[in-house]
């Protein structure tokens, strides 16, 4: 199929791609494309103008900032996943994005292009709400810090106003003694998680002191399981942490589509997320 | 695709005032989030609706009418259609109201069906799914609003998130290769979104709400939904405030 | 009209295009490469795979404009029926394709995970592959094929 | 998992009736042959239809119905024409004097509604994507934004989209004459006999849900006329029969068309087809007198391309209780969609001579209700009832032995027919030629390690391990060939089963092979290339083959249930004998000798016991000069040959899956799958390897993954291949295929055909492995696609 007609524009300045955006209400970011081009193509959207943002050396790259690491938004998934600041700094964020789409859609598609769409399916902003990132925007009016627990708003709606461009995400570094897993249940390799789970766990002396978990499709935006994060801590690996697995759906509202039932939905998010904590427990 | 809905709810003001509002196709027709009307002869009328759901945007053109309009037993019925103003799809709607008295209230039950073809239906994660029900939820939630408009000051809401547990679900007997689910389970809750029978691969996300503030809401209504409601409600109370009650009268009904 | 400029299989290009012009459309439609086939809309099928400035993309889900001062590469710049890259002639040897509609995209992404893992083991090959479908092959001889090619790369490195 | 060393394959050939080999000496029959069409699809030389250009070419679109069934009250298609690069817009009222109806080849029944079918709806739509509109311009982008401007009104009726509704009183009717297509009914033996008083009874019910063929390259059409012919370039499987029906369907005359299939990336039977589209282009170029091209988008193939499967399977068996089978009863509701296309009627009826399957049993009964819904038409798919049939009948002798207690291959192998008993005349009056369960099922369990992998189950089930292992079972026959045209005929069948090959030899001593079937990635040009250099003695490297235009291979009944070799190679293979029989001729009056004197080795007459010879080279430069020829020997060295076999051919074959199923997801993943095949004589092993591993792809992914969806309001909602999900390379493991060798008797080359055989035997082995996995838990079925929600539905129910 073929996209109906639109503008385009490749400012060569973060000020005129606010501009841009901030001057015509039905004009898009192009962040990569890999989701947009899709919708484009069928029909579905209708942008009046495609602001690219390819073109914009910084909203790339990834950097250290002491306490965090600054991904931009215009970093690609395949940059990412290669970084070693990010590997090393935030192995879910790795680890995570490895397993976003394929090789060639992660050439394209980019961090921010992801967390923009806010699709309550896509891997990443369940791992960035997990690890309580903060989303940087920046509009005319200046930059904004939105913190990831109130980024995503509702499906495919983020709290991105008219004219604001995503600069990236701060990623705390959660130092040392944590354990990271992405655990993603899905029908074939290409198809959308049914549920996916992102955990990070710190655990001393054979207990659980901490845990940070994002959901994957457990409702219209990424979910934190905050029941399970607060009877993690200090749980016993083994039957205590079964237990406080079995709340991972409390708190969620997920959908029933052609590829699960809400039911299913919820155990399947109670078992993923008993695996997601032990892998990332180290306790297979 | 189709949805179903049913909403019931009770607006503090005697029957004959909300009879009288509900019969008012240019106040109750912006109650639908993005609905624009464009003309009103007798019973028939024009206009628009866009739906937007991030990138996606699907807007229609049709027209709508009342039907069996009985005053006498406070019911009436509104049947809209349209096409996509852009694409081949279409979508019709019925919405069959039923107002009684209640202790110098009114008790108004409110259902609703949807059916939408096209591009917007032919997708497994359905857009009009996800959409659907909160569209309706808000329809019944802004028409409560509307024929409580003239009756009283607004309370304030307490800003308290809405437990998302305690909100409507959709519900999920039935194995999912059964072959026909049985006839739609209406539970106690006053919102519940009532799945097709036949077609209960696909239903839809009905009223499910997650834990977000009144602002939050709001301000995701703004976005969704477009403006005409809120421009309409400005010189009332302003649009938050109409918006906390909306948060209010669910969040009361759900108990 | 935005001007674009790209390079294609080596050759240089300078054409005004319609910003939504899909980049799979420039190749077949005006470039005449109609080497890459489209087989989705979706991004899902992998078909259509090339290389834009050495990795791989899929060029039905790239617009034109953005492929602007790119160098692309299709199945036709890799190698001639006289002389063909090493993948494709394991994909010949290992009987890796039938149809044939899959196979550009198949090649290119198959070259396209030796970047990383020059040797990689089955495992590496099938998650590697995991954006292109092929509907004929089961698949079986796609991933000898990609091994065999491995095989065959790292010798002409080695050797070189 | 590693494949078979080279070495095994084709080791256990059992020792029925051997043929003869064909009279070639050159060893290519049996080679593993590089294909030669590959160095053109590997660089990008193709010829697809849609890379293909004329001059002052005009791009088609069409309008597709959003409803499911509705009557069209308006169609206004002038907002398109006046918008810039809009050549004309078309409604199906503008063609309806014209258009004529899509045909349907195969009126299976007496009882049968065929109702009309055009190809652009006129007044009624009957599923959602049927065309009622349509746009030509100057390219693509121009002709998509257009379609937004064509105003249709429909006014609703209520969409039938269940099989079992649509059939009771009172339904919405999708055609005036009701609901119900066909009934058919066959009987056997005694049937009350056989179930009165049975042992044991099975009685079970499956449902073969939609699937979308989803060849990798969509369709497309490209038509163009000179102002007196036409011609048609289309992603067909059936050139030659397209042609045909396009004439009779427009009335243009039948030697004023001229299609070509090009290059064509899979079919799958789905294209096996005689298309609204390919129809309209026709028209449309007749109508403006310029080309015109359509290519579909992948979401228009999948609501219009027509579909697969669909049927409702009751099956009964009734059994004695050492488990040997006294009876089989099936009866069918098959999906017919809105309309009959070519062959949809027939599908079904393909499967309805094999429930029986590989048993002996003393009375069958099948019955069949085609039923009309609001749907895409089915048709052909791979397998086209033959996997249905297999399915129904493999799954119930899992049952069966399971009630019974026993082991599922002993079960199957106290009611196959032995080798010893073949040929073989079945219950269901179909007689097979040739085979042996006994050596493939065999070699497959050993292959697998049959019994070590039932030990680690029982381990499994012991220590309650939440991964269960699950052992499935599948042995399989079907009939291939799609031939006899007088069985076809018996049928009611609307064409022959022939098929034809033409030999030409240059003057040089190249050879052109011309073959009526038509291959869309079977490997034609290499394995006819393989016979006729047997055959006559030449250079693998000096032949090349012909296909897919009628104006080239001017007759031919194409290429679909795995007929291709062992109807059209075999033409081939006459072709070359009867190229060999005039070469004698003239080698004899060259070499002064009589013919009985020659003999015929390594592509050269020789005169016995002497070294005068002259090669086939020269007789056909010979034969070219024509400077001294026999009495009544015309020049040139060609021929002709039509080979119209008398049975179908019955490859069979033993499949073992392990899957392990994931007790807490429900997730099911494939561990191993050995395929044992006995596909007859082979010509060319890595080809048919290649078939057996994508058809077992192919029956996999109906068993886990492919299911077509309609909503209760007949919305397609797997439209895209986001949704209709296909398996990558990481989704399916190595096969291990071997095979046994028990030659095809109805055929010289002893061959018994394979494009379909990988997908009838491996569905329901894996759906046999994932109930044996859930078995001790009480389940007894698990609907396909077995997605792991169903499985885990399942335990959740039995867990209650």
């Amino acid at each position: 199929m073929i996209p109906a007609t639109f503008d385009y524009v490749r400012p060569g300045s973060l000020d005129e791609a606010c501009q841009a955006l901030a001057s015509d209400e039905d004009a898009k970011a192009l962040a990569g494309g890999q989701s947009l081009l899709p919708l484009l193509r069928l029909r579905l959207a209708y942008p009046s103008t495609l602001v690219d943002l390819g073109r914009l050396p910084e909203l790339t790259g990834v950097h250290d900032r002491g306490d965090h690491v600054f991904i931009g938004a215009m970093t690609t998934h395949d940059e990412v996943m290669r970084s070693s600041l990010v590997n090393s700094a935030c192995p879910l964020v790795a680890l995570t994005t490895a397993t976003v789409a394929d090789p060639a859609v992660r050439h394209r598609g980019t961090f921010g292009g992801s967390l923009a769409h806010a699709d309550p399916a896509a891997d990443l902003p369940a791992v960035v709400l997990a690890l309580d990132g903060v989303l940087v925007a920046r509009s005319a009016e200046g930059e904004r810090e939105i913190p990831a627990a109130e980024f995503f708003v509702d499906y495919l709606e983020s709290a991105l106003r008219p004219g604001e461009i995503l600069l990236g995400a701060r990623i705390p570094k959660l130092g040392d003694g944590w354990g990271y897993h992405y655990e993603k249940f899905h029908r074939t390799a290409q198809a959308w998680p049914i549920v996916g789970v992102a955990a990070a766990v710190r655990r001393s002396n054979g207990s659980i002191q901490e845990a940070r978990i994002g959901l994957t499709n457990m409702g219209p935006t990424p979910l934190r399981a905050r029941a399970v994060e607060s009877a993690l801590q200090g749980a016993e690996l083994g039957d205590q942490v079964r237990q406080a697995c079995e709340q991972a759906a409390e708190g969620t509202s997920p959908s029933g589509d052609l590829h699960a039932q809400p039911d299913y939905r919820r155990h399947l998010a109670r078992v993923l997320t008993h695996r997601a904590i032990r892998t990332a427990a180290g306790s297979p | 695709m189709a949805m179903r809905f049913e909403h019931d709810f009770t607006v503090p003001v005697p029957i004959e005032q909300a009879w009288a509002v509900l019969l008012d196709v240019e106040r109750v027709a912006p109650c639908l989030p993005g609905a624009a009307l464009d003309t009103v002869e007798g019973d028939e009328f024009t206009g628009r609706m866009k739906i937007k759901v991030g990138p996606i945007t699907v807007t229609y053109r049709g027209s709508a009418r009342f039907e069996d309009v009985d005053k006498d037993a406070h019911t009436l019925t509104i049947q809209a259609s349209g096409k996509e103003s852009r694409g081949t799809g279409t979508a019709a709607a019925t919405v069959k109201a039923t107002l009684s008295p209640a202790d110098g209230s009114t008790a108004v039950a409110v259902e609703s069906s949807f059916n939408v073809t096209g591009r917007p239906a032919q997708f497994g994660r359905g857009v009009m799914a996800e959409v659907g029900g909160k569209l309706i939820d808000r329809f019944a939630a802004n028409l409560a609003d509307l024929l409580a408009e003239p009756a009283h000051e607004f309370p304030a809401a307490p800003a308290v998130p809405v437990p998302a547990e305690g909100a409507a679900e959709v519900p999920e007997e039935g194995p999912a290769e059964g072959p026909v689910e049985g006839p739609a389970v209406v539970e106690e809750r006053h919102l519940s979104a009532v799945p097709s029978p036949p077609d209960q691969d696909i239903r839809p996300a009905g009223t499910l709400r997650t834990s977000r503030t009144p602002d939050e809401e709001a301000l995701d209504l703004l976005e969704i939904a477009g403006t005409p409601l809120l421009k309409r409600l400005a010189p009332v109370a302003g649009a938050v405030a109409a918006l906390l009650l909306i948060g209010w009268l669910i969040r009361r009904l759900m108990r | 009209m935005p001007r674009i400029t790209v390079t294609v299989d080596g050759v240089g290009y300078e054409e005004e295009v319609e910003p939504r012009l899909l980049l799979v459309h420039l190749l077949r439609e005006r470039l005449g490469k109609t080497g890459t086939p489209v087989g989705c809309d979706t991004s899902n099928c992998g078909a259509c795979t090339v290389m834009l400035d050495g990795k791989t993309v899929k060029s039905c889900s790239v617009l034109a404009v953005q492929a602007d001062g790119c160098d692309i590469v299709t199945i036709e710049g890799l190698g001639s029926p006289g002389s063909m890259h090493p993948m494709q002639r394991a994909f010949h040897e290992e009987h890796a394709l039938q149809c044939g509609y899959c196979t550009p995209g198949m090649v290119m992404a198959a070259i396209d995970l030796l970047r990383d893992t020059p040797d990689p083991s089955e495992e590496a090959i099938r998650e590697g592959l995991e954006g292109n479908l092929c509907r004929c092959t089961g698949y079986c001889n796609i991933v000898r094929a990609v091994r065999r090619g491995a095989q065959e790369m790292g010798q002409a490195v080695k050797s070189s | 998992m590693t494949e078979l060393d080279p070495g095994l394959v084709g080791e256990q050939i059992a020792e029925s009736d051997q043929i003869s080999e064909p009279g070639g000496t050159g060893g290519e029959i049996g080679r593993s042959r590089r294909r030669k069409e590959d160095a053109r699809l590997l660089t990008g030389h193709t010829r697809w239809t849609d890379n293909l250009v004329q001059p002052g070419m005009l791009y088609v679109m069409f309008l597709r119905s959003p409803m499911a069934h509705a009557r069209i009250t308006r169609v206004d298609v002038s907002g398109a024409r006046g918008l810039p690069g809009v050549f004309a817009a078309f409604s199906g009222q503008d063609f309806a004097d014209e258009q004529g109806s899509l045909p349907c080849a195969w009126p299976v029944s007496e009882d049968i509604v065929i109702p009309d079918h055009p190809p652009m709806a006129v007044s009624e739509v009957r599923y959602v994507g049927e065309a009622v509109a349509c746009v030509v311009a100057t390219d693509r982008y121009r002709a998509a934004d257009a379609l937004e401007a064509i105003e249709v009104d429909y006014e609703p009726l209520p969409a039938v989209v269940d099989m079992n509704d649509a059939l009771t009183e009172g339904s919405p009717k999708v055609h005036e004459a009701g609901n119900q297509a066909f009934t058919a009914k066959i009987t056997s033996g005694d049937i009350e006999a056989a179930f009165r008083d049975a042992p044991v009874l099975i009685d079970r019910t499956y449902i073969q849900q939609r699937l979308i063929p989803s060849a990798m390259e969509p369709r497309a059409v490209l038509a163009s006329t000179d102002g007196d012919g036409f011609t048609l370039w289309t992603s067909t499987q059936i050139p030659h029969v397209l042609r045909v029906m396009l004439a009779v369907t427009t009335g243009i005359p039948e030697h004023k068309i001229r299609v070509v299939a090009p290059d064509v990336g899979g079919g799958f039977g789905s294209k096996l087809q005689v298309t609204a589209e390919e129809v309209l282009c026709l028209l449309l170029t007749r109508r403006l007198g310029r080309p015109v091209k359509w290519t579909e988008s992948r979401s228009e193939g999948n609501l219009t391309v027509h579909h697969g499967r669909d049927q409702i399977q009751h099956i009964r068996v009734a059994a004695e209780s050492d488990g040997r089978i006294r009876g089989l009863q099936v009866d069918l509701l098959a999906d017919m969609g809105a309309y009959l296309m070519l062959v949809t009627p027939g599908i079904p009826m393909l499967g309805a001579a094999l429930y029986n399957a590989i048993y002996k049993m003393d009375a069958y009964e099948f019955g069949c209700t085609g039923v009309f819904t609001t749907k895409m038409p089915t048709d052909a798919y791979r397998g086209a009832g033959r996997p249905e049939a297999t399915y129904a009948i493999e799954r119930v002798m899992d049952e069966l032995a399971a009630e019974l207690g026993l082991d599922p291959v002993e079960v199957r192998r106290r009611n196959w027919i032995r080798h010893e008993e073949f040929p073989y005349t079945t219950i269901a009056g179909l007689t097979y030629d040739s085979g042996n369960y006994e050596a493939a099922t065999d070699r497959a369990m050993a292959l697998f390690g049959y019994d070590k992998l039932r030990a680690e189950q029982a381990d499994r089930r012991d220590r309650g391990d939440p991964v269960q292992l699950g052992i499935g079972v599948s042995i399989y026959t079907e009939m291939c060939g799609l031939a006899p045209s007088r069985l076809l005929g018996e049928s009611n069948y609307g064409a022959g089963g022939w098929e034809h090959g033409t030999i030409r030899m240059l003057p040089t001593g190249k050879v052109e092979v011309i073959t009526g079937t038509s291959p869309h990635g079977q490997g034609h040009v290499t394995a006819w290339s393989q016979i006729v250099a047997d055959t006559l003695g030449v250079p693998f490297e000096d032949i090349t083959v012909l296909h897919g235009d009628t104006a080239i291979s001017h007759k031919g009944m194409d290429t679909y249930g795995s007929r291709s070799l062992v109807v059209g190679g075999v033409a081939v293979l006459q072709a070359c004998e009867k190229v060999k029989d005039k070469a004698r001729k003239l080698a004899a009056h060259l070499l002064e000798c009589s013919p009985e004197d020659l003999e015929f080795a390594e592509g050269a007459f020789q005169v016995r016991g002497t070294d005068s010879r002259k090669t086939i080279q020269e007789l056909a430069f010979a034969a070219f000069t024509a400077h001294s020829l026999p009495e009544g020997v015309e020049a040139g060295l060609d021929s002709d040959s039509t080979f119209d076999p008398d049975n179908y051919s019955f490859p069979h074959g033993t499949h073992l899956c392990a899957v392990e199923v994931d007790t807490e997801t429900g997730m099911s993943k494939i561990r191993s799958y050995v395929a044992v095949d006995d596909v007859g004589k082979v010509i060319n092993p890595l080809i048919v390897d290649g078939q057996v591993h994508g058809g077992i792809a192919q029956g996999i992914a109906q068993a886990l993954y492919e299911e077509a969806v309609y909503d209760a309001e007949g919305n397609l909602l797997t439209t895209t291949m986001a949704d209709y999900l296909l398996p990558s390379a990481a989704d399916l493991p190595t096969f291990v295929t071997d095979r046994t060798e028990t030659p095809a008797t109805s055929n010289p080359l002893g061959v018994k055909g394979v494009g379909e055989a990988g997908t009838i035997a491996s569905t329901p082995a894996v759906v046999n492995a994932i109930v044996d996995a859930l078995r001790p838990r009480g389940i007894h079925d698990v609907q396909m696609p077995c997605t792991p929600e169903r499985v885990w539905r399942a335990l959740e129910g039995v867990r209650r």
